[in-house]
């Protein structure tokens, strides 16, 4: 069935996220930038609101919701219409939550799941980006090498969140010619973890940082999956997926912060509203968001149902990266020289969409 | 809930159009090189073996998909047989049949439904702007008859179609909402198609030129019935334009089998060539011609979902204005960047008249342009997120 | 020194070849086109012009001015102005004149050249494109095997222009790892001309037509540059950067063909020119043409000094092939439905970029 | 004749200043990081080693190119070094310096050379639109001075600046001809340094917001000494316009050498990742990122030679309105293009503030709106196409 509707349930989640994001997150959000940190309170506030721990079941401390990668997909959304950085730093422990649901054993479930699922905001995150140009997910330079009960990690992972508090990480590496992940603790021998925050052009609230592995030791146990090894390809789509989400809310942020914007200024006598050029770019970011958002909804479909997602994973986060951009970058020329100033949320958008479309593996659905 | 997974029963409708839509594409050249001769018959040497078209409102369960949802994708499906052939099938309607479904009367419906009806807006004067309509249609109350004056050109099936759904204007000076849709049947006294226009594509598809002078239909003719005129500005256009709300889609669907034409024929060639289409892998892993084949096919996509989402609007009942000029405007731009795009990566083999990838992208051109041009579908849109009207911004 | 300075001898070839295009090729492009042919006399109509004789050397029978792309560039771009097919037609025969000239041996131009540079139209033509997608002109799929005293070649040629009468073709072919080009003649024994000219998109006043070369032997001396083989990569880039004239020529006569309809056209109540969505098509369009045009006269010039022209070319190339085709494209958007039809020029303009853009090997500057 | 070859006088010259920008480039972060320091003073530690500016005029043969060319070409290279550095080398002008020596009277010209000088249009409520100025000069005749009064906002350089040109009308209802421009040194009474910008980009520029309250200057900086008034329509705003026609270029070569440099980064990165270039191969024998790269750097190419032929035509005394508006509008697109398109290939490499290119594309998203807007040119271009006023078309 082709279907565009949401549950009551997601409809009502929505709602709550929507409300979040206007009356806290988008706040928040230029301070955060500007001063690249979080509030002591908003990942608790975060934690409070469920994101990472409703669709866990209640044997493992979760909220016994189902596992569902559209209503994800649809708060991501809202989140980051809020703020992407403050998404991406609200989402990142369910990239490792939700790992070990979809493809962790149940030994590895029960091990972990309950210390990430309290009343207190826990987390592991995903280590998947890797420095160095044309990075590529799907061939991580970092590399596992099997040994007698276990295996040796090497590579370095950056763009990793949370490195100051994770209590875990998902490290994906090439494991002979397929590509794997591994659970790593935090004071794993020969995990170095950069003292100092990364510096980067966007999603400057949420703290990420650079991970050496020389030589980690992880045990079978550790390995996403077991032996046979967990459907890190389907991991990756849910990344991809979640970060296409995550530019769909900025880029409707940027197109709402736009159209009043564009009614109420001036120019050459006239409202800027009034002038095609303005409103066409407006019409055509409208219109992106929309196609953007539905590419979306069908990869996290896909995911949800457990089908083949690689293809619409890679079509929203391709499409969505490329859009998401443009509708930010056309966001500052319709406030022109005030675009570019920071008294203005569009810069902080366009920083964020420009971003967003180049990582892959911060967050998931 | 949120699904994009077709059911079996749906998926085998889908199927058999497909397999149609094969035997009509070996008859696309033809019909692509002889626009000068005669229209041929209607039914085409293996129509007879043709399965029944399905009917849309057919759900054997809740897996199955909306009406309108399924018209948008049989409307695809058919388009990549071929764009003309397709409607050279005995049941399926012009657009003035999409209008006559969408505002006649229960009456009108029964009494016209099997006819081919094409719909008549534009005028020399007036581009894609149906409300400066100055056709005429004048009541004489003596003979209960209509009588209907002006021309229309860029009249879409205009030579084959049994009739016509033509827009005039009762009240000039009551602007849009003077405007009316009439129904006029071929070899109506005073009714002439005038012209037949040469095209770029679509050339297995009619347009025509038609002139209305001191045509007189009866009174029973105006579709919907409903004569009265309502204030200006009071939203009496829009019954009107309400048959737009499925005919945007339809178009936009119509590029969108096309340029899944073009798609399926490139791949099929990567295939040949032996190309790798990793969607997992990064940028950085692909050869430029796997990337610029991707990139459309996810344009593709994108398009494509925005006319199911317009298409499922309307099956649950709820307006879909702004989303049916969506579709359009992005399908409109998306199909041309398809399929020239398309033979960017097949090269010389893309222009050769050995196939029809270069037929495809003829085509495709005319979707940003009838039905109202891209440029009105993005008014119409900013119209709707500014909650501006039509002289705010024109 | 940066220059964009014509000479004056360029002036005056450009002024002349305008009023040709003007008053002999733009009234013909319509006809030529839906009957897919050329009247007799334009060939040597536009023989007497001179254009492929006028840069030879008295001593082969041509009138002796300097070799000059630059002033090719300028007058293909005047002549595809005019209409693009014809341009083709016009200047098919420089393609071989132009490649003994610059890469032959003495013996091959004293042999070749008289017969060409006669007063009566005479032409021999490059057969560089081939069949199948994904062509690539620098790595044909015609072999030549080398033999004693000559080479042997299999493969097959595709968009020759005048197949039908040419008395000699260019073969561009693959020696082991090396591109080289061989002189055929049209009656060598295994080559084979197809019977019908081609059916394509556009340029269809031109005659182009499919060689197949079973096993056709050549002599050493056919060998383009001799032995020691010609610079067969100028040879394409000359092929790249004159494809791009025409494509300027093309764009350029959408736009002046668009500027006048907008300012007369009247649409919701005022001359579509008037509204900003038409005006800024208009003047991206000729932003673009502009743009274009200097990458062709770059490279033109870089052939003309006789330095590495590769990678000026395909910029010249790559772009005009893009922006000359989004040009004419928007040319069609500009008329709406009167642009879909046959009775203006637009759509012709529109096929005619399309196919030279993926075209390569036909003309040379 | 046609040419694009430099000669090894002016080449040498060029790398120069390219030398000089590679030391400068040294700065660019700590200037991206500090924009709420004092600003730091203009002369770098390294500036002493620097080679005197090259004389723009100087040609030693005719194989040299013209002033105004060579100008261009030190301004992308000096922008290639960094965009904010270079401003800060002492003899390096504003935009204000562009318009003394174009429009001031000689003496004019020699009196305030050696200054930097700002330019201040913009007002709150008129943005890109120069003819809507607002601030008044009124002039007193018993003191002989001008009294001006407005506010100026994005004035680029502002708080650095010695002085600024400013417009401001003399004759409010003489429309765009009463509009004229006035030299004003810093320390004026009257003329007040109001607030500094936070910006995405070219964070090491300061751009300020200026007050005039009744600031006096004397009568003689009127810049161009021309006080009459022409009527309307009769082209005396041409006077002020014509400042343009050399800044337009200016703007559009700061991006030009902003994205060279982003362009030459991500080369590098190409060439060590063992990613092939081949100019002379099929797209069918590329890879994604060559295709990519090699797309944008023909943007790039196309980019700067729109700007040369805007330069070259005003060293040969031709109008080049037009072809101002044509680079301006090109490269403010173009070098946004590019300098993202960078970060597609680069990845999480580009976005990273270990390097510059995640500032470069900052830095760059300021061409297309100072100095006229993209739609602005756009607007320029269509007049000139059309022959069309500002009132006909805006």
């Amino acid at each position: 069935m082709i279907s565009f509707g949401l549950t009551e349930e997601q409809d009502a989640i929505r709602g709550a996220i929507r409300e979040f994001a206007q009356g806290v997150v988008r706040p928040l959000a230029r301070d955060c930038d500007e001063q690249s940190k979080l509030p002591d309170d908003f990942l608790q506030q975060v934690w409070e609101l469920g994101l990472t721990t409703t669709q866990v079941p209640e044997a493992f401390g979760g909220m016994g919701a189902d596992r569902s990668q559209t209503t994800t997909a649809i708060a991501l959304e809202e989140l980051a219409y809020g703020d992407a950085g403050l998404a991406v730093a609200a989402l990142a422990p369910s990239g490792f939550v939700n790992a070990l649901l979809d493809h962790g054993t149940e030994e590895q479930k029960q091990r972990l799941l309950p210390g990430l699922c309290g009343t207190e905001f826990a987390c592991g995150t995903l280590a998947v980006v890797e420095p160095g140009a044309m990075a590529d997910a799907s061939r991580p330079k970092t590399t596992a090498t099997a040994k007698s009960g276990g295996y040796v990690l090497k590579g370095t992972k950056r763009f990793v969140p949370f490195g100051d508090r994770a209590t875990h990480f998902l490290v994906v590496a090439a494991l002979d010619s397929e590509i794997a992940a591994f659970i790593v603790a935090r004071d794993a021998a020969g995990l170095t973890i950069g003292a100092e925050a990364e510096k980067n052009l966007g999603l400057r609230a949420v703290p990420v940082h650079t991970l050496e592995l020389d030589g980690v030791e992880v045990s079978d146990g550790d390995r996403l999956g077991g032996s046979a090894g967990g459907n890190v390809r389907a991991l990756l789509d849910t990344s991809r997926a979640a970060l296409a989400s995550c530019l769909v809310g900025v880029a409707r942020a940027a197109v709402e912060y736009c159209v009043p914007y564009a009614k109420e200024r001036v120019a050459f006598g006239e409202e800027i509203a009034k002038k095609q050029a303005i409103a066409f770019m407006l019409a055509e970011s409208h219109t992106e968001v929309e196609a953007m958002r539905w590419l979306v909804w069908q990869a996290a479909s896909k995911l949800e149902k457990g089908l083949d997602a690689t293809k619409a994973s890679y079509q929203a986060w391709s499409y969505a990266g490329e859009k998401g951009l443009w509708v930010a970058d056309n966001g500052i020329q319709v406030l022109g020289g005030h675009g570019f100033t920071r008294e203005h949320p569009v810069e902080l958008w366009f920083r964020s969409a420009r971003t967003l479309g180049v990582l892959e593996g911060t967050v998931s659905i | 809930m949120i699904s994009f997974e077709l059911s079996e029963y749906d998926r085998a409708k889908l199927d058999a159009i497909k397999e149609e839509g094969l035997i009509c594409r070996k008859y696309a050249r033809y019909y692509d090189e002889h626009e000068e001769t005669e229209i041929p018959p209607d039914e085409l040497p293996e129509a007879k073996d043709f399965a029944p078209t399905p009917n849309l409102a057919s759900r054997q369960s809740e897996e199955d998909s909306g009406p309108s949802v399924m018209a948008m994708l049989y409307t695809v499906y058919r388009c990549w047989g071929d764009y003309a052939v397709k409607l050279r099938q005995p049941k399926a309607g012009g657009l003035g049949n999409a209008a006559l479904m969408a505002a006649g009367t229960d009456e009108q419906k029964q009494r016209w439904i099997n006819n081919f009806l094409a719909m008549a807006i534009t005028e020399p004067g007036c581009g894609s702007d149906p409300s400066r309509v100055t056709a005429s249609a004048v009541l004489d109350e003596e003979t209960n008859e209509w009588i209907l004056n002006g021309e229309k050109i860029f009249v879409t099936g205009g030579v084959r179609a049994d009739g016509v759904v033509m827009w005039a204007t009762v009240d000039k000076s009551a602007g849009r909402a003077g405007i009316k849709s009439f129904l006029v049947m071929k070899g109506t006294p005073g009714f002439e198609v005038a012209k037949k226009e040469k095209k770029l594509g679509i050339r297995g598809e009619d347009t025509a030129t038609y002139v209305f002078s001191d045509c007189r239909i009866p009174r029973d003719q105006l579709l919907g019935g409903n004569e009265e005129v309502q204030k200006k500005g009071s939203g009496g256009f829009r019954g009107v334009m309400k048959t737009f709300n499925m005919t945007r889609p339809a178009v936009a669907a119509f590029g969108i089998g096309i340029s899944e034409a073009a798609l399926d024929f490139t791949r099929e060639e990567l295939e040949k060539a032996g190309v790798d289409l990793d969607y997992g892998a990064g940028m950085g892993n692909r050869s430029a011609v796997a990337e610029k084949f991707m990139k459309l096919e996810a344009l593709h996509e994108a398009s494509k979902l925005t006319v199911l989402r317009a298409a499922w609007l309307a099956d649950q009942g709820q307006p879909n204005n702004m989303e049916s000029s969506v579709c359009k405007a992005h399908a409109g731009s998306a199909v041309r960047e398809i399929t020239q795009g398309c033979i960017d990566i097949l090269g010389p083999l893309g222009v050769s008249r050995d196939n029809l990838v270069e037929k495809w992208m003829r085509d495709c051109r005319i979707i940003d342009i009838y039905e109202g041009t891209g440029q009105i579908q993005r008014l119409i849109i900013a119209r709707g997120l500014f909650d501006y009207t039509r002289d705010d911004l024109n």
